[in-house]
């Protein structure tokens, strides 16, 4: 039907026979219809970049098909050819690494209880900014608490808390210890050095056997810094450490010295 | 033109080829998955979940908490899942072969839950968290389940074992406790057994880092 | 190629033409007027279904930034207030309106009449009933846990048995069409009625009735759930674009040969395309990237769909001010360009790491059903619904508000939404942001998307009144003083020399 | 590898077959003839290609009270 527009327009007039000047209007019209393009217009020819575009986006499809499918097998769960990763680590220095895990190792860990502002929830769990068992100087306590978990009441603040905190020794690694109690020591206000690794080391070794949560009485009777005795002025860590090793009854030296190995 | 029958046969060929691909073979690939038995240990991975958490599981759904809440670790270098604590390890299929429905969820309004088990065993903050998130954790756009729980009288012998520790604004009147109702015990007991830390052939859990 | 068909199995499939010549214009009033109570009992089903779910939608919004709002029953709860949104809004107003649109075309277009029409009527009671009970199920606490199934299973039989006879019927009107072309909108339509029940009826069986192992059921339930979008929804609301774009304004489609290309390749990926939801998750590499590239290859139906229409419409844009219908579908043909687009951007790996789990998809998601679907369906009904009950729009002020509460409400819910969602996804991928802090990251963007939503129900609303004081013009005393421009279709004007 | 990608590979190679095969029977078949008539199909001698249907919105005053033209105002 390709003259049907000019099929169309005298019927329209014959509808509206008392519409004299609509009919003008129509016939101005009818002209401009006849400008319109006729029905091959329907028929505009896919263009050519359109079918580069196609063809560039099928290449493309089986070169990500092949390369980034795992073989196609059942157990292979990495997109990657063998072992490369993605995006390198941003470079960072060993201070902004430790920083950053401390600050990761806070939110994966303790938020829940101790919120990300530090302050806790009143009457259930105790607060970290500010508080009395935080901004002490020396972390043995600490590192105890983070080691095997505090149960009990405790007061802190001058607020008496009674609850049960986990243990974290299997869960979280020497560094990340130091980092997150580095990173307790030195967020909302609150003061404190760096724990050291070595620290955390020490006092793991040390309390190796140890299983249970800590008490507050018991951790009162142990001195605020170092493992069993610091050495005045020595650097927390070596000496430390010796003088752990040698405290320690010989079939437990034994079993963390094969443990070292091991690693 | 009139090819009202290749285009019957095409329509349906276009979709076989994704029920085949989508449907079919994954099925075939993943639809027989058993457990994993530990050559060390003997250990048997993953287990069916006991009944009261598997009762869980079901107010876990019909709260709809998967519209909220993943049950899925990426793995490590494509999102920050692991960083977070969310998991020490990559999901694999091998931990959802017992579970119907399988509820991976698709929206991280909440943290993922797939290993809460573990980061979160105390019983008391499950509790707590559940009546009111705001008492855990204050600025949270979770709804709070108080009906899940029983405000009721404090017995002439005492306050109930099971009583939540409650404290300012969110404490019942004087005289008043508030008790979980089996629901909420059961859904507690499902959220408690959310643990993934277990070392497969496909997804070791990795080595100790330094 | 003009050889004369020699009988065979297939060419069974395919009647010929028997009339090609005279009285297309009666005709044509008779098929719309056999449509017309099937149609309409769709559409008003369909729009009560969408201001349900709008004041679910509202609700469920509100909830995420006041959780504590209307906390106090287990039915009010955000999980299953979002559901029960979701469900009456896709297979309540949606589907509905959609088979509404679905029948009257592929009538018109197979210039065949409705036969029968209780029975397409019993299966739109059927229809609601199964969701009425589907909802109520939800909001008990019944539902499947499935996203996008949630509908529990006493309720599903009755909605299958429903879409089974809607399918059945489309295809034998399909059978006995008496013209002997094909349009585009008939390819899609058809398409659209012969995926979905296998979609449907496969999803129902490997995750309701008898569950497959493990993640095989969440790889079935993104098979289904992108599938319902791709497969159902969009071919719906293509074919009414294809015809109502080149309809309202007069010209043929800019060029069949796109159209081909368009539906075969849409055909073809768009049924891969699930498993980009799953990117990350416990599933075999291939898995993923299979959907990755059969999404990056929805760029070829896409671009050539978009040409296709814009092209179409350049020099036609001065008839927006008059066509509601126009606006409508040309607001709805832009929008699947721009979403199906972000939907291949959002589906690529170093994207949704970001985009993943975040708010942007459900941007992402309204982009599709509303911006494009739904905007398509409020088009087609404006030129359909005075159609069918020979009655003109009552009211140009409603639909002005109607068209500007949606077009603005959606843009200002949906842009936004996108960006609060990618800030979310940066956040999150930081670990050393506390999660806290990532929830109110979001909290604006979720405050504004409640306001966006009352302006679409204002919008919603508006198109109501409007529709039943149309229905109430036809069924009421009133008589449409001069047929207007409905003079063509109406049997009682003369018709034709 | 093995059983999965054998099927992959082979479902690419017969699906296409197959598609050729009843494209070739459709030419065949006369079926793909006269395609340019079906662009045309939404249009007919009352709503024919060059008219504009759907005229609601802003509507001249005058034409309101009577008849305006069929194809509404011209743009």
């Amino acid at each position: 039907m390709p003259d049907a527009p000019k099929a169309a327009l005298p019927s329209d007039a014959t509808l509206r026979p008392d519409q004299g000047e609509q009919h003008d209007v129509t016939e101005i019209h009818a002209a401009l219809l006849r400008e319109q393009p006729e029905p091959h217009d329907g028929f505009e020819p896919v263009s050519l970049w359109l079918v580069a575009l196609t063809g560039v986006l099928l290449f493309w499809g089986g070169y990500y098909l092949a390369n980034f499918s795992g073989r196609f097998e059942a157990d292979e769960y990495s997109e990657f050819p063998h072992g490369q990763m993605t995006a390198a680590a941003l470079p960072e220095t060993p201070e902004q690494k430790f920083a950053r895990i401390g600050a990761q190792v806070f939110n994966a860990n303790c938020v829940v209880c101790h919120q990300a502002s530090g302050e806790g929830v009143s009457g259930q769990f105790p607060p970290l900014a500010g508080s009395d068992w935080v901004n002490v100087d020396g972390a043995a306590r600490k590192i105890r608490i983070v080691l095997h978990g505090l149960g009990g009441p405790i007061t802190i603040n001058g607020t008496a808390f009674n609850n049960q905190m986990n243990s974290f020794k299997d869960s979280l690694s020497d560094t990340d210890i130091a980092a997150v109690l580095t990173y307790v020591r030195s967020s909302w206000g609150n003061k404190g050095g760096p724990v050291s690794v070595d620290e955390v080391k020490a006092i793991r070794a040390e309390t190796a056997s140890r299983d249970a949560a800590w008490t507050a009485e018991e951790l009162l009777n142990i001195p605020l810094t170092g493992g069993a005795a610091p050495a005045p002025g020595a650097p927390p860590g070596v000496d430390q450490l010796k003088e752990t090793l040698k405290a320690l009854p010989p079939d437990q030296l034994k079993a963390l010295l094969d443990g070292l190995e091991a690693k | 033109m009139n090819y009202g029958p290749l285009l019957f046969l095409g329509i349906l060929f276009t979709l076989a080829g994704s029920w085949f691909g989508l449907v079919l073979l994954p099925n075939q690939q993943l639809g027989a998955l058993q457990p994993n038995v530990n050559t060390n240990t003997g250990a048997i991975y993953p287990q069916p979940i006991p009944g009261e958490a598997a009762q869980g599981r079901e107010i876990y759904r019909s709260l709809g908490c998967n519209y909220c809440h993943t049950q899925q670790v990426r793995p490590d270098g494509f999102g920050a899942d692991i960083q977070r604590g969310w998991g020490k390890r990559r999901s694999v299929a091998r931990d959802y072969i017992y579970q119907k429905p399988v509820m991976l969820g698709s929206s991280r309004t909440g943290p993922d839950l797939t290993n809460i088990g573990e980061r979160q065993p105390s019983y008391d903050w499950h509790y707590t968290h559940l009546y009111n998130p705001q008492t855990t954790s204050k600025g949270s756009i979770m709804p709070p389940h108080a009906f899940l729980f029983r405000t009721q009288r404090i017995a002439p012998d005492g306050p109930s074992t099971n009583a939540l520790k409650l404290s300012g604004e969110f404490a019942p009147a004087p005289g008043w406790e508030v008790v979980p109702t089996p629901e909420a015990t059961q859904l507690v007991e499902y959220l408690r057994s959310l643990k993934s830390s277990v070392d497969i052939p496909e997804a070791p859990l990795p080595k100790s880092e330094e | 190629m003009s050889q004369p068909a020699t009988p065979g199995v297939l060419a069974a499939l395919s009647p010929r033409d028997a009339d090609t010549s005279s009285s297309r214009r009666a005709e044509l009033a008779e098929i719309d007027a056999s449509t017309s109570g099937t149609v309409l009992l769709f559409f008003l089903a369909g729009m009560v279904w969408l201001l349900i779910g709008t004041a679910f939608a509202l609700l469920a919004s509100y909830k995420l930034h006041a959780p504590d709002f209307l906390s106090g029953q287990a039915w009010l709860t955000f999980g299953r207030i979002r559901t029960a949104h979701l469900n009456a809004v896709i297979f309540g107003f949606s589907a509905e309106v959609a088979v509404g649109v679905l029948l009257w075309l592929m009538c018109r277009l197979c210039r065949v009449p409705l036969m029968a029409q209780s029975v397409i009527n019993a299966a739109a009671v059927f229809w609601n009933v199964g969701l009425t009970v589907g909802i109520v199920g939800i909001l008990k606490g019944d539902t499947t846990g499935v996203e996008y199934l949630e509908m529990p299973k006493y309720a599903t039989p009755i909605l299958f048995v429903a879409f089974a006879l809607i399918a059945v019927w489309t295809i034998v009107i399909f059978r006995f069409r008496r013209e002997q072309h094909l349009y585009v909108s008939q390819w899609y339509l058809l398409a659209a009625v012969l995926w979905f029940p296998w979609l449907y009826s496969t999803a129902q069986l490997l995750l309701v009735l008898e569950p497959a192992r493990g993640t095989v059921q969440a790889a079935v339930n993104w098979w289904f759930g992108h599938n319902v979008l791709g497969l159902w929804f969009t071919p719906i609301g293509l074919a009414a674009i294809y015809y109502f774009l080149p309809k309202v304004i007069g010209r043929p489609i800019h060029s069949y040969y796109l159209s081909v290309l368009g539906f075969w390749t849409l055909a073809l990926f768009y049924n891969w395309n699930g498993f980009h939801h799953l990117v990350g998750g416990p599933f075999p590499a291939w898995m993923i990237t299979i959907s990755i590239v059969a999404s990056v290859m929805m760029i070829i139906p896409v671009v050539s769909t978009a040409i296709n229409h814009h092209f179409t419409m350049v020099g036609h844009f001065g008839k927006l001010k008059y066509s509601p219908t126009l606006r409508f579908i040309v607001f709805g043909a832009v929008s699947y360009t721009v979403s199906s687009l972000q939907g291949v951007l959002s589906s690529v790996r170093w994207f949704s790491e970001v985009a993943h789990f975040t708010h942007h998809t459900v941007a992402h998601a309204h982009w599709g059903m509303y911006a494009f679907f739904t905007m398509t369906m409020f088009g087609s009904m404006y030129y359909i619904l005075p159609r069918i009950t020979q009655r003109e729009w009552p009211s140009e002020r409603l639909i002005s508000i109607h068209f500007w509460c949606t077009a603005v409400g959606i843009i200002l819910y949906v842009a936004p939404l996108s960006w609060g969602g990618w800030l979310q996804g940066k956040a999150m991928l930081d670990a050393t942001v506390p999660f806290i802090d990532v929830v109110k990251i979001t909290l604006p963007w979720l405050k504004l998307r409640t306001l966006m939503g009352l302006l679409l129900a204002v919008g919603h609303v508006a198109f109501f009144a409007n529709l039943v004081w149309i229905l109430a013009r036809r069924f009421g005393p009133y008589r449409q003083p001069e047929p207007m421009i409905l003079a063509g279709v109406t049997p009682a004007a003369p018709v034709g020399k | 590898m093995g059983i999965i990608s054998f099927i992959l590979i082979g479902s690419s190679l017969v699906f296409p077959a197959v598609a050729l095969w009843a494209l070739w029977w459709a030419g065949r078949h006369g079926q793909l003839a006269h395609a340019d008539k079906a662009a045309l199909l939404p249009f007919d001698e009352q709503e024919p290609v060059g008219r504009m249907t759907d005229v609601v919105l802003n509507r001249p005053k005058a034409s309101k009270a009577s008849h305006p033209p069929q194809g509404g105002p011209v743009p």
